[in-house]
């Protein structure tokens, strides 16, 4: 893809802006898609239509929100910490942008194919929580500062089952690098982490050998249960019910971003529908193959037109990305909102445990295997 | 987690753990205050120590319009105090003041009266039962229960021709007699309501999400209960077996074979929020049944036979009557001075006696279990500041 | 066993001889002091043949001629019987002995008298308006009360 | 106006269509503050509720006022209420429009004469744009009432009117 760029505009800045810029449109385009996506499938969860007003069946109800919010008077409070209340939605919105320069969106188009993509992709997204902490600290409101707290309390603790939950995929692969571990899960369904990973010996991107065989069938469970504590600390990563709790609507008012008003709100917005979008791409680069298809190869390469690959990939990716991003909007319509001594329970006493158990037994497997 | 709930309790107690306290402020606007209502919260992290409720901030005035009116002018006012159940306080009242006449009534009335609360009953449970979802966080439960009530409504508006406050019990009857068709519509809906109920079980209730945040939660022993006067669901929640349709019969409500619902601590403790949460919704299926026998035995008849002509109650006249409002014991004490208007009417709101325990039930828990507490507790804002 | 009001006043003259019964047949009622309500509610809460547990509402009451009174309905879960007793004070000084510590649930419905008639409950732990705003002067449900003409800034009548 | 209502006092094209989109985008989302005050709030409810749906004209109820353009007044006001009011109001952040719902924020409905505590009609402390009447009006009345208030947006202009230069001169 670079090199397409590369040879199309000459290498010059506007190619690398292009070329970043990239996933900021695609991340934009879905924000819209998922902000829609929420308040239909809800309203047909609910027995109701959803908007129905602009444009037709209200599609293009979103592209009128961010207009709205465009023109909205930009509140700053007079009793807020100016500086650190500007800046928090940009952090927040950074942090989650900024991870998807390491997400492999195709075979041919990566931000950075870095070696260490799965730490990078938890350490970048981390960010985000200092924006949240900013926000509810210089909101001067109580109820922002509870909202706060309450989510980098939550974040932070389920950054360990997550990372933990990856960290298995990474012990049987050997590698960091996404690519890898996308490319580790070719050739059909059945090579897919969450189906016990690869059947038969692959080389990865890096040129690494793994070897496989159908005695990996062991490892079904073992990733199923590694895919669902994965799934289930994601959503709490990105504060969806069952764990709203920081933005619990009936007990904190909006939480965090409370104060904040027009733009700087749809900030807020955006950061945490792009964060929804990142975990939920991690979840199916992870255990679901990534950009791979299904049937292992793609429709371009079998009637040979090499264009048409990488776009099919690219779809496949979108796709199950959305489907995570889906599942998250149905269970968000379906369950109520656990409690934060429950939330930590379920944290530290249940996903941790069972993580590193399910670790344990993976390393040891890879060892004898 | 109760024992950590203990145990942070106890530390309060010893004061090993104690910080600065913080006062939150919740309301008057605030999603889960179901209205108008201010609790000063006063915190030791996320742990309330003490809840100090402002009320007011809906006070309508409702005993000085009371004084200022004639006796049926009174009825509308009435409505407005708990505009959820506006047929249950139609009754109240105009029991006081048909007991101060000494009003016979005729068969039919007292049929349509007792389908009316009892539908009544079923429209406000169901809003109690659906905003308790919302404060927990289950938005979807909430449209299918305000789906359903639209149903209960669409009756009400036919023979009233008002959705919310209906002014349809006058002192001696009714407005007028119901509309063609009404009992055939009223055994359709609870032919289609009974299912209903079991699904909202499964959704909602025996979720095991909303079980967690519920159950051991705002435990209310019978006592307590009784000392602060509470009563209702609120009351029947802690295991007391005390319903007034039954213990201090009005209407026809002895004639009717049904059952007192009692919280039995199916979950966790007697007198939890979970099973305030469950009498409600077992009392829509004895609705249910009551209805079924009115409907079973509805006579035909004139309703306006016993409208009186002036409604002058004798001087000195004073009465105290007391109906089972859906969210517990409505008592009217009117007064008369032999004039056209009341001397002075009283309104025993449920809601403003239940909500006076609220600090009492809440001290130890979570900001989260406040709100779970507040919402169990079913308030209405219109007769708490009435 | 339920008790009609005359045989239970016949039961609480024996300790309290200066209440009176107002005779009257559909709504009698006991006539109590105001500085032995309290004394008169303990009794006949604790007393088993009466059991008054639920104190069902208190009301406050202007009656027009320099008085004022509170009415207390009594209902009793055990026994099912109910009680109306009245104390009648002056309306220059309007002192009750509170009954907030024999049923907690008088706490709100005396800081509610207090508010809309402003008779003074002595005892009670926490005598403050609970309707009208706390700035708000006079006691509204008082039948010579005034309306005033503003109220910080809003005008009051239509 | 400013300078660019000078340079285009007629009303250019490009920019009253401009205006013309920008007014779409608000009126197309005007989110509704979830505040309710007593009776009114009920309908207000069953307006959103599955049977009318409110959120067909893409209405979102938000908690904060912060983030909120209509606030819907739905009940009766009283002099305790009201200063919370106003301050909500003011935390608003503009454009911003109030509805006022039901006879007791229009004017004091059935509480007018003996009300002592009752604000005889929320235009007292807040500009009202839309009112609605009826004790307490039906959800179909807050839809019509909603509808008025997105023709009142739809009519917002920046540029100068005509009018007012014929009689400036």
């Amino acid at each position: 893809m670079e090199s397409l760029l590369t040879s199309i505009l000459g290498t010059n800045l506007l190619t690398t802006v292009i070329y970043c810029a990239l996933p900021l449109v695609f991340v934009l385009t879905y924000a819209l898609i998922a902000v829609l996506g929420e308040v239909k499938i809800s309203a047909w969860m609910q027995d109701r239509l959803g908007p129905m007003r602009t444009g037709p069946w209200g599609i293009i109800q979103p592209l009128a929100d961010v207009l709205k919010l465009l023109q909205k008077e930009d509140i700053t409070p007079s009793a807020s910490d100016k500086f650190l209340f500007n800046l928090a939605p940009f952090v927040t919105f950074m942090g989650s942008y900024a991870a998807f320069a390491a997400v492999p969106f195709s075979s041919q188009y990566i931000g950075a194919s870095l070696d260490l993509g799965i730490f990078y992709v938890f350490a970048v997204g981390s960010i985000g929580v200092v924006g949240l902490m900013m926000a509810g600290w210089s909101s001067n409101n109580k109820y922002s500062m509870y909202g706060a707290m309450r989510s980098v309390a939550q974040i932070v603790s389920y950054e360990v089952p997550a990372a933990m939950a990856l960290m298995i995929i990474v012990i049987y692969t050997g590698t960091l690098n996404l690519q890898d571990i996308i490319v580790a899960q070719g050739g059909g369904i059945w090579n897919w982490f969450v189906f016990g990973g690869p059947k038969a010996d692959v080389v990865l991107a890096s040129g690494r050998e793994l070897q496989a065989s159908w005695a990996n069938l062991v490892f079904l469970p073992l990733f199923l249960a590694t895919f669902v504590m994965y799934y289930v600390s994601a959503l709490a990563e990105t504060n969806r019910t069952p764990f709203d709790i920081p933005e619990a609507e009936s007990e904190l008012v909006s939480g965090y971003h409370t104060e904040y008003s027009g733009m700087k709100f749809a900030m807020f917005f955006m950061a945490e529908y792009a964060n929804m979008f990142l975990v939920s791409v991690v979840a199916s680069i992870a255990f679901f193959g990534g950009w791979q298809s299904p049937y292992g190869t793609t429709i371009g390469a079998l009637v040979g037109v090499p264009w048409l690959s990488p776009v099919e990939e690219f779809l496949w990716l979108a796709f199950k990305g959305f489907f995570f991003v889906f599942v998250m909007i149905w269970l968000r319509w379906t369950l109520p909102r656990l409690r934060v001594d429950q939330l930590m329970y379920m944290c530290w006493k249940v996903l941790i445990p069972f993580s590193f158990g399910i670790a344990l037994v993976v390393g040891f497997l890879v060892m004898i295997m | 987690m109760a024992d950590l709930k203990e145990n942070i309790a106890e530390h309060i107690e010893s004061g090993r753990l104690k910080t600065d306290e913080l006062i939150l402020h919740m309301g008057p606007q605030h999603p889960s205050t179901h209205g108008v209502l201010r609790l000063e919260l006063v915190l030791d992290g996320e742990i309330v120590v003490k809840v100090i409720p402002h009320l007011g901030y809906l006070h309508r005035c409702f005993e000085k319009h009371a004084e200022a009116m004639t006796y049926p002018q009174v009825i509308p006012y009435t409505d407005r105090l708990d505009y959820l159940a506006s047929m249950n306080n139609n009754h109240g009242y105009v029991l006081a003041v048909e007991r101060m006449l000494g009003i016979e009534l005729p068969e039919r009335v007292e049929y349509i009266r007792v389908i009316m609360a009892e539908l009544q009953r079923i429209a406000s449970h169901l809003v109690a039962v659906g905003t308790y979802g919302l404060d927990i966080g289950a938005f979807t439960p909430f449209l299918y229960l305000f789906r359903d009530r639209e149903y209960i409504l669409d009756i009400f508006e036919k023979t009233c021709g008002a959705r919310l406050l209906y002014n349809y019990f006058w002192v001696g009857g009714l407005s007028h007699d119901v509309h063609t068709g009404f009992e055939k519509e009223v055994g359709d809906f609870v032919k289609y309501f009974r299912p209903t109920l079991t699904e909202v079980n499964t959704l909602l209730n025996y979720n095991k999400i909303f079980v967690q945040r519920t159950a051991n939660v705002g435990v209310l022993p019978a006592d307590v209960a009784i000392s602060y006067g509470c009563s209702g669901p609120m009351l029947r929640g802690s295991g007391v077996d005390f319903d007034l349709r039954r213990d201090d019969p009005y209407s026809i409500y002895d004639r009717f074979d049904w059952k007192v619902i009692v919280g039995d601590g199916e979950v966790g403790t007697l007198g939890d929020c979970w099973d305030r949460n469950m009498v409600r919704m077992k009392e829509m299926a004895v609705s249910c049944d009551i209805i079924e026998q009115a409907l079973a035995s509805f006579p035909e008849g004139d309703v306006t036979t016993a409208l009186p002509k002036r409604i002058r109650p004798p001087k000195g006249a004073e009465q105290y009557a007391r109906v089972e409002n859906p969210r517990g014991e409505l008592g009217f004490y009117v007064v008369s001075d032999g004039t056209a208007n009341p001397f002075r009417v009283k309104c025993r709101a449920p809601g403003f006696v239940n909500l006076s325990v609220i600090d009492e039930i809440s001290q130890g828990h979570l900001i989260s279990d406040l709100v779970a507490i507040l919402g169990s507790i079913d308030i209405v804002l219109g007769e708490i500041d009435r | 066993m339920a008790l009609s009001t005359p045989s239970i006043f016949e039961h609480l003259t024996a300790a309290f001889p200066e209440l009176t019964l107002a005779h009257d047949e559909a709504a009698p009622c006991i006539i109590v002091p105001a500085a032995g309500i309290k004394d008169v509610c303990l009794q006949l809460r604790d007393h088993p043949d009466t059991a008054f547990d639920f104190l069902m509402s208190l009301s406050g009451i202007d009656f027009a001629d320099g008085t004022l009174g509170v009415v207390y309905h009594l209902a009793s879960m055990t026994h099912k019987h109910k009680l109306t007793l009245k104390v009648v004070v002056p309306k220059d000084a309007p002192h009750v002995v509170s009954v907030e510590k024999v049923w907690r649930t008088a706490d709100w419905h005396e800081r509610e008298a207090f508010d809309l008639y402003g008779i003074v409950f002595d005892g009670h732990r926490d005598l403050r308006r609970i309707l009208m705003p706390y700035d708000w002067e006079g006691h509204p449900l008082l039948k010579d009360y005034e309306v005033p003409e503003f109220y910080n800034g809003m005008k009051v009548p239509y | 106006m400013g300078l660019l209502s000078q340079q285009y006092d007629d009303g250019n094209i490009v920019l009253t269509t401009a205006e013309g989109v920008l007014n779409w985008a608000r009126l197309c989302s005007l989110y509704q503050m979830s505040f309710g005050l007593a009776c009114c709030a009920i309908e207000m409810m069953a307006a959103s509720a599955s049977h009318n749906d409110i959120m067909r004209f893409g209405v979102i109820p938000r908690p904060s006022p912060r983030q909120s353009d209509v606030m819907i007044v739905a009940g009766t006001v009283t002099l305790k209420m009201a200063s919370r009011l106003k301050r909500l109001y003011e935390q608003m952040a503009e454009p911003r429009y109030v509805v006022s719902m039901g006879s007791c924020s229009n004017c004091g409905g059935p509480y007018w004469e003996h009300g002592y505590h009752v604000l005889k009609g929320v235009d007292r402390v807040v500009p009202v744009d839309v009112y609605i009447p009826g004790c307490p009006p039906r959800p179909e009345a807050l839809l019509e009432g909603w509808m008025r208030l997105q023709e009142k947006v739809r009519t917002f202009t920046t540029v100068r009117p005509k009018a007012t230069d014929n009689a400036a001169a």
